[in-house]
């Protein structure tokens, strides 16, 4: 059992973050619903609406952030839950690198729609 | 070890029954994140139809712009709002059951943690159907 | 005191279709005699009555064993008999091979961990009279089985030498000049309870991750490790080296907080509260090189 | 075969201690226990262990203490090694990382215990044994002692001269649970005995099922004489279904005993007009069995200790840990019901003849702990001086064994010039071997052999033989009926009270098992932990143990310590200052006598009236 001592890979930081990008998915995602499905109605979402509230900085930020911190919260989670499963060596890198394109693209495409929205593009 | 019997992986799933409250809640928590993750990429597939609808001032002014009648295509339709329901249940239980594990992440209240559970599950529960007539208004079948 | 032992179970009886297995010839002399009840009764009128037992039955060279099956005993109940006191019973008895591991009968020695009625328990330390009939009796699950009730438990060791289950100290002082090292009765008072484990591995064979994981060092493991880090006699760089060995990949961070090896534990070891607060212990220290 | 410098039987306290003494001392060691180390029985001790380390006491009082509570049975050279080595072994364990309960000052708390003149007794809260093995077992880990564990020793591998002062241990023959592989280790240095108690030869004991006197049996036959066995410590408060120890505390807090009259029985019948349920723990006992004897016991069994009236406060404060013992093993709530109790077999303070050095008259052959017998105990054990013994005696046969220089020991062992021969005693059976099996202690080999690999393989051989015996047997008697007889016969005639015609009964039903036991068959047929046969080769260890109890139980016709005997309930300085050996010769068991010895370093110890 030895040779475990060698192969340190300290899980602590991406046990940390998932708790802290969690946190700060409460706010954001309680907010989120509130405003999209309580305030304004989804069925009544135009883009001349979405484009309002994006030519606000903050709320624009606002969903930037809460893009990011969902998709690493969210791969994060379903990388660690697979690694619990006894995913191990090659698997597991390829199974990582999926996810990290998978989630660059989502970000990438998520905040090209963002910028569009706010008519930056 | 000369020879023993492995009972396998079937013990695992076969014994569901057996599960105690912080085994279901790990087993929700896990259910509704990967939904919500999946959701994710949904929704922002289904945004993405504001690249095409962007620069079209005179469609979006009309509100016959690709966004604004994908999104209200969808939302009129029954199932759609069923599923916005349903999500809506899971994100709840996510956050509450979420919260709880943070709760026990910060070693509060761990004596409680089969109770907070259940109180996760009925407030998700409460939550959800209370927002029942929000979603549902304006439906078109 | 752990109020999962004393609750009743309000289980069913379960329909497992192994369960239907042979009868051993011995258990049906026994219903020969007339005690045929497969109703769970009231723990006030067990007195006088039998007791219903399904025990796992499992031996890799015998024939008519090779195949897992459940025996069906009937024992004569006794006021105050435990599930160990009710195998051993049977084993006197009426069959001579039903094997199981037992020393103390009075939870020390960790000796007879079981699968009863689909939790993990120590046979001595629970009363049949707090049981639903019939009282199923499996080995640990998730470990493999050596024979009947007996389980494997080299993985279990293993798991807990590899936390440098002793303590450290390089600077011990010599021994000869009759000075003990000083604790503060609160830093003793804090690793009380995680210094009660008996090694009977309930809560590693009722941790779902462990089971998925074979290299996860399990709840005991890090309960043991939490004994010696918590412990102020060690010294800081040694519980450093503690902690390195508990956040390494199969460490703390597996652990999902399912809490079944706290609910389980004969001890009433908070082990989950122990795990959790190693994990912050882990973040903290790594958090001051950031 | 495997082959070590020193062997260590027994993985207990005693065990450990040994193990961890002879690696120290440059030996490669080898432990064989039949349990895993952290499943021994001294995981069970509660109370703590005796060590005079304050300021203001000194080991010269513990060793008084130790003398006067053995009722002058104690041989001083032990008791003052015991007294003098305790102190320095206790803190080494707190080196060790025990957590030994403390004061607000960080020091070891130590609490008063009976017999004692100082609160000398250190403890690890109500579970110093659990804690003790802990961490002796983790040092075992750390040193990486090899340990063969769930190997159950079945033999020793010894020459047989006819003198057993002359012969010589080479190693022991082990078989392996879990497989059934039958297997020789030798022992280059030496091979030392912890095998811990013989409980089990009673049918209700504090013991565990494990404790079978295995160790006992083997020196025995190979042998290494059996001293003082007939000392056997009855504790008043056990559980009746399982034997749960409920401590002494209860009473002493002022838990009253009734009978099924519900008179409180130790004043109203007499038993002890001062003290009542505080006697001392034989006077107890014998109080309860008197009761039950003339049908005022509870369901003919037990008696009733009551601590309801203390007030749920007052017990959930102080006795909380006794209410979940009631609850867990007896399903009794203890705020709502008296409490079960009856007397329980709780410590041989006998055991195999050895000196202060651990070693035994046969060369190379060692034991330690409750096995052993050096002795310290005497007539009867102080509460806590176990688990110093298991300390002190465990490191010094441990290192003795590795070759390290101990001195000279003061205490003979083995038959000599200085004993004295069993002249008078008539005894109602031929007692010993009933042409049993081929498994007496030393090769038969008419002392040929002197090469140890070769007696080792004869004995590996004698071994599996015996077992494939035992197991081709396909009908016959099981060793659990054998067992159970034996033990109802210990506990009704070799009990608390003793008679002659007890005593005697006992020994013709001990001669009955003897020739039941040449029937025995093991019905499983697996080789895969086989705890059939297992149990059935301990039943035979069980037999020859009895026997040595009951023979000096017989033999011994005076009351001292725990021994009572109905005949003459005086202890008779003039006739009894002396210990009973008694040794297997040729499967024929001889007894004799050895003057206890009184002169410590110091001082000379003057037997007093042993009186508190
Ligand atoms: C309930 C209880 C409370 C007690 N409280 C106290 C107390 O407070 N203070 C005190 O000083 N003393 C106390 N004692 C007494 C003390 O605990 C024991 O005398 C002591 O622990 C015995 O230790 P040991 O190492 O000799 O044997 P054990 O701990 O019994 O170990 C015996 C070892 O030998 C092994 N073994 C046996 N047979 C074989 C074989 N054939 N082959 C291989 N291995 C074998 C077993 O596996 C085991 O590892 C108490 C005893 C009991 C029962
Ligand atoms: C868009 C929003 C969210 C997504 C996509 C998401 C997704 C996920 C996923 C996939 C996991 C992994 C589950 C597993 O390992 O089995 C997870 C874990 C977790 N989520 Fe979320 N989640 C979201 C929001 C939240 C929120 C708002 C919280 C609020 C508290 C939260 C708290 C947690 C926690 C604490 C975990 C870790 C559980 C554990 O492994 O111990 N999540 N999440
Ligand atoms: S922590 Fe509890 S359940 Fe786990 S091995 Fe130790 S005593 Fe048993
Ligand atoms: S059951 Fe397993 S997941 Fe954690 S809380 Fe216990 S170790
Ligand atoms: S028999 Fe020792 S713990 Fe149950």
């Amino acid at each position: 059992m030895a040779e475990r001592y060698s192969s340190f890979t300290p899980g602590g930081t991406g046990w940390f973050l998932q708790r802290v990008t969690a946190a700060f998915l409460v706010v954001v995602l309680a907010f989120h619903f509130f405003l999209l499905h309580f305030v304004n109605h989804a069925y009544e979402i135009t883009f001349l609406g979405t484009q309002a509230r994006m030519e606000n900085i903050g709320y624009f930020l606002t969903m930037v952030l809460f893009l990011i911190t969902a998709t690493f919260h969210g791969v994060n989670g379903v990388y660690n839950a697979l690694v619990n499963q006894g995913l191990e060596g090659t698997q597991k890198k390829v199974v990582l690198a999926v996810l990290v394109i998978a989630s660059l693209a989502l970000v990438a495409q998520g905040t090209y729609v963002a910028l569009t929205m706010r008519g930056m593009i | 070890m000369s020879q023993s019997y492995n009972r396998g992986l079937i013990e695992d799933f076969g014994r569901w029954k057996e599960f105690s409250a912080g085994m279901w809640a790990w087993i929700f928590h896990k259910f509704t994140g990967w939904i919500l993750i999946g959701y994710l990429f949904t929704h922002i597939a289904v945004l993405s139809t504001s690249i095409g609808a962007a620069g079209n001032e005179a469609a979006i002014a009309n509100e016959t712009d690709v966004y604004t009648t994908t999104l209200g295509g969808l939302e009129g339709l029954f199932l759609i709002r069923l599923l916005e329901v349903g999500l809506l249940a899971v994100a709840v239980f996510h956050i509450l059951n979420g919260l709880r594990l943070l709760m026990v992440d910060l070693g509060i209240g761990l004596e409680a943690q089969d109770k907070s559970f259940y109180a996760s599950l009925v407030l998700t529960g409460a939550i959800t159907v209370a927002s029942v007539p929000t979603f549902l208004t304006g439906v078109g079948i | 005191m752990s109020t999962q032992q004393a609750e009743p179970e309000t289980q069913e009886a379960p329909e497992d279709p192994e369960m239907k297995g042979a009868e051993s010839p011995a258990a049906e002399e026994q219903k020969g005699g007339g005690m045929v009840d497969d109703h769970a009764e009231k723990k006030a009128e067990l007195e006088g009555e039998t007791v219903h037992l399904k025990v796992f039955r499992y031996d890799p060279e015998v024939e008519g064993k090779q195949e897992p099956r459940f025996d069906d005993f009937h024992v004569p109940f006794e006021k105050g008999m435990t599930v160990l006191d009710s195998v051993m019973y049977a084993r006197d008895e009426y069959d001579s091979s039903l094997t199981f591991r037992h020393s103390c009968r009075q939870a020390v020695c960790g000796s007879d961990a079981f699968f009863v009625n689909g939790k993990q328990r120590l046979g001595c330390k629970t009363q049949i009279s707090d049981l639903e009939q019939p009282v199923r009796i499996e080995p640990l699950p998730h470990q493999e089985v050596v024979k009947d009730l007996v389980v494997d438990m080299d993985h279990f060791y293993d798991q807990m030498h590899t936390v440098e289950p002793y303590f450290q100290d390089e600077d011990t002082p010599p021994v000869d000049d009759l000075d003990e090292q000083r604790q503060s009765p609160e830093n003793r008072e804090k690793i009380k309870m995680s210094s009660r484990c008996i090694w009977c591995g309930a809560c590693m064979s009722s941790c779902n991750i462990a089971a998925g994981d074979n290299e996860y060092l399990g709840p005991a493991a890090i309960n043991k490790a939490y004994k010696f880090a918590m412990d102020d006699r060690e010294g800081e760089e040694i519980k450093e080296h503690r902690l390195r060995i508990l956040e390494q990949e199969h460490g703390v961070w597996r652990c999902q907080t399912q809490f079944s090896c706290t609910e389980v534990c004969p001890k009433d070891i908070p082990l989950t509260e122990h795990i959790q607060e190693l994990k912050r212990e882990a973040v903290k220290k790594n958090l001051k090189f950031w | 075969m495997y082959e070590h410098d020193v062997i260590v039987v027994g993985a207990g306290g005693a065990g450990l201690r040994a193990a961890i003494a002879a690696h120290e001392a440059g030996a490669d060691v080898a432990m064989v226990s039949k349990l895993h180390p952290v499943r021994s029985h001294t995981g069970a001790a509660e109370g703590g262990i005796n060590a005079a380390l304050q300021e203001g006491d000194d080991w010269e009082l513990h060793a008084y203490d130790t003398m006067k509570g053995s009722d002058y049975l104690g041989d001083a050279p032990a008791v003052e090694t015991l007294a003098q080595d305790a102190p320095e072994e206790t803190i080494n364990l707190e080196h060790w990382g025990m957590p030994f309960s403390r004061e607000e000052d960080g020091r070891v708390s130590q609490r008063p215990f009976g017999g004692l003149s100082y609160p000398r007794t250190t403890y690890a809260g109500a579970e110093t044994g659990h804690h003790l093995l802990h961490t002796m077992y983790e040092q075992v880990v750390k040193r990486g002692i090899q340990v063969y564990d769930e190997w159950y020793v079945m033999d020793l591998a010894t020459t047989n001269e006819s003198d057993p002062n002359d012969r010589e241990c080479h190693g022991v023959v082990a078989y392996d649970v879990q497989s059934g592989t039958i297997e020789g280790f030798k022992a280059d240095q030496g091979v030392v005995l912890a095998t811990g108690g013989p409980g089990q030869a009673f049918d209700h004991t504090t013991n565990a099922v494990s404790c079978t006197g295995d160790g006992h049996a083997m020196a025995y036959r190979a042998g290494a004489p059996l001293e003082d066995m007939e000392f056997i410590q009855f504790h008043p408060t056990s559980l009746p279904s399982t034997g749960v120890l409920i401590s002494e505390g209860v009473r002493g807090e002022g838990g009253i005993l009734y009978n099924n009259e519900g008179e409180r029985f130790m004043f109203e019948h007499g038993y002890a007009n001062n003290s009542g349920e505080l006697a001392s723990r034989d006077v107890v006992a014998r109080a309860e069995l008197t009761e039950v004897n003339e049908g005022r016991g509870v369901d003919d069994e037990y008696v009733h200790l009551d601590m309801r009236h203390l007030g749920e406060e007052r017990i959930m404060d102080r006795l909380e840990n006794i209410l979940h013992l009631a609850e867990d093993f007896e399903g009794v709530d203890g705020l709502v019901e008296p409490m079960p109790v009856k007397p329980g077999q709780h410590y041989a303070m006998g055991g195999i003849e050895v000196d202060e050095n651990g070693q035994t008259c046969v060369n190379g052959l060692y034991a330690a702990g409750e096995c052993a017998c050096v002795s310290v105990h005497g007539g009867n054990r102080l509460g806590g001086n176990a688990l110093p013994e298991l300390i002190v005696f465990g490191k010094r046969a441990g290192r003795h064994a590795a070759g390290d220089d101990l001195g000279e020991p003061e205490i003979r062992t083995g038959y000599g010039d200085d004993v004295e021969d069993e002249t008078e005693t008539e005894l109602p059976v031929q007692p010993g071997d009933a042409g049993l099996d081929t498994s007496g202690g030393v090769a038969a080999d008419g002392g040929v052999t002197a090469d140890a690999e070769g007696i080792l393989e004869r004995k590996v051989e004698t071994a599996r033989e015996r077992v494939d015996t035992l197991m081709d047997k396909e009908d016959g008697v099981q060793h659990a009926e054998i067992r159970a007889k034996l033990q109802k016969a210990m506990t009704d005639y070799v009990n608390v009270f003793r008679t002659e015609e007890g005593v005697k009964k006992a020994l013709e039903i001990i001669r009955e098992c003897r020739q039941e036991y040449q029937d025995v068959y093991v019905d499983d047929p697996s080789k895969t932990f086989n705890t059939d046969l297992q149990q059935t080769i301990e039943t035979r260890n069980l037999i020859d143990v009895a026997e040595t109890i009951a023979l000096g139980a017989l033999v011994r016709n005076e009351f001292r310590g725990a021994h009572w005997r109905q005949e003459n309930q005086i202890r008779d300085d003039e006739n009894w200052l002396k210990h009973t050996l008694i040794s297997w010769d040729d499967g024929e068991p001889s007894i004799f006598y050895r003057p206890v010895i009184l002169e410590g370093q110091n001082k000379t110890y003057e037997p007093k009236e042993r009186s508190y």
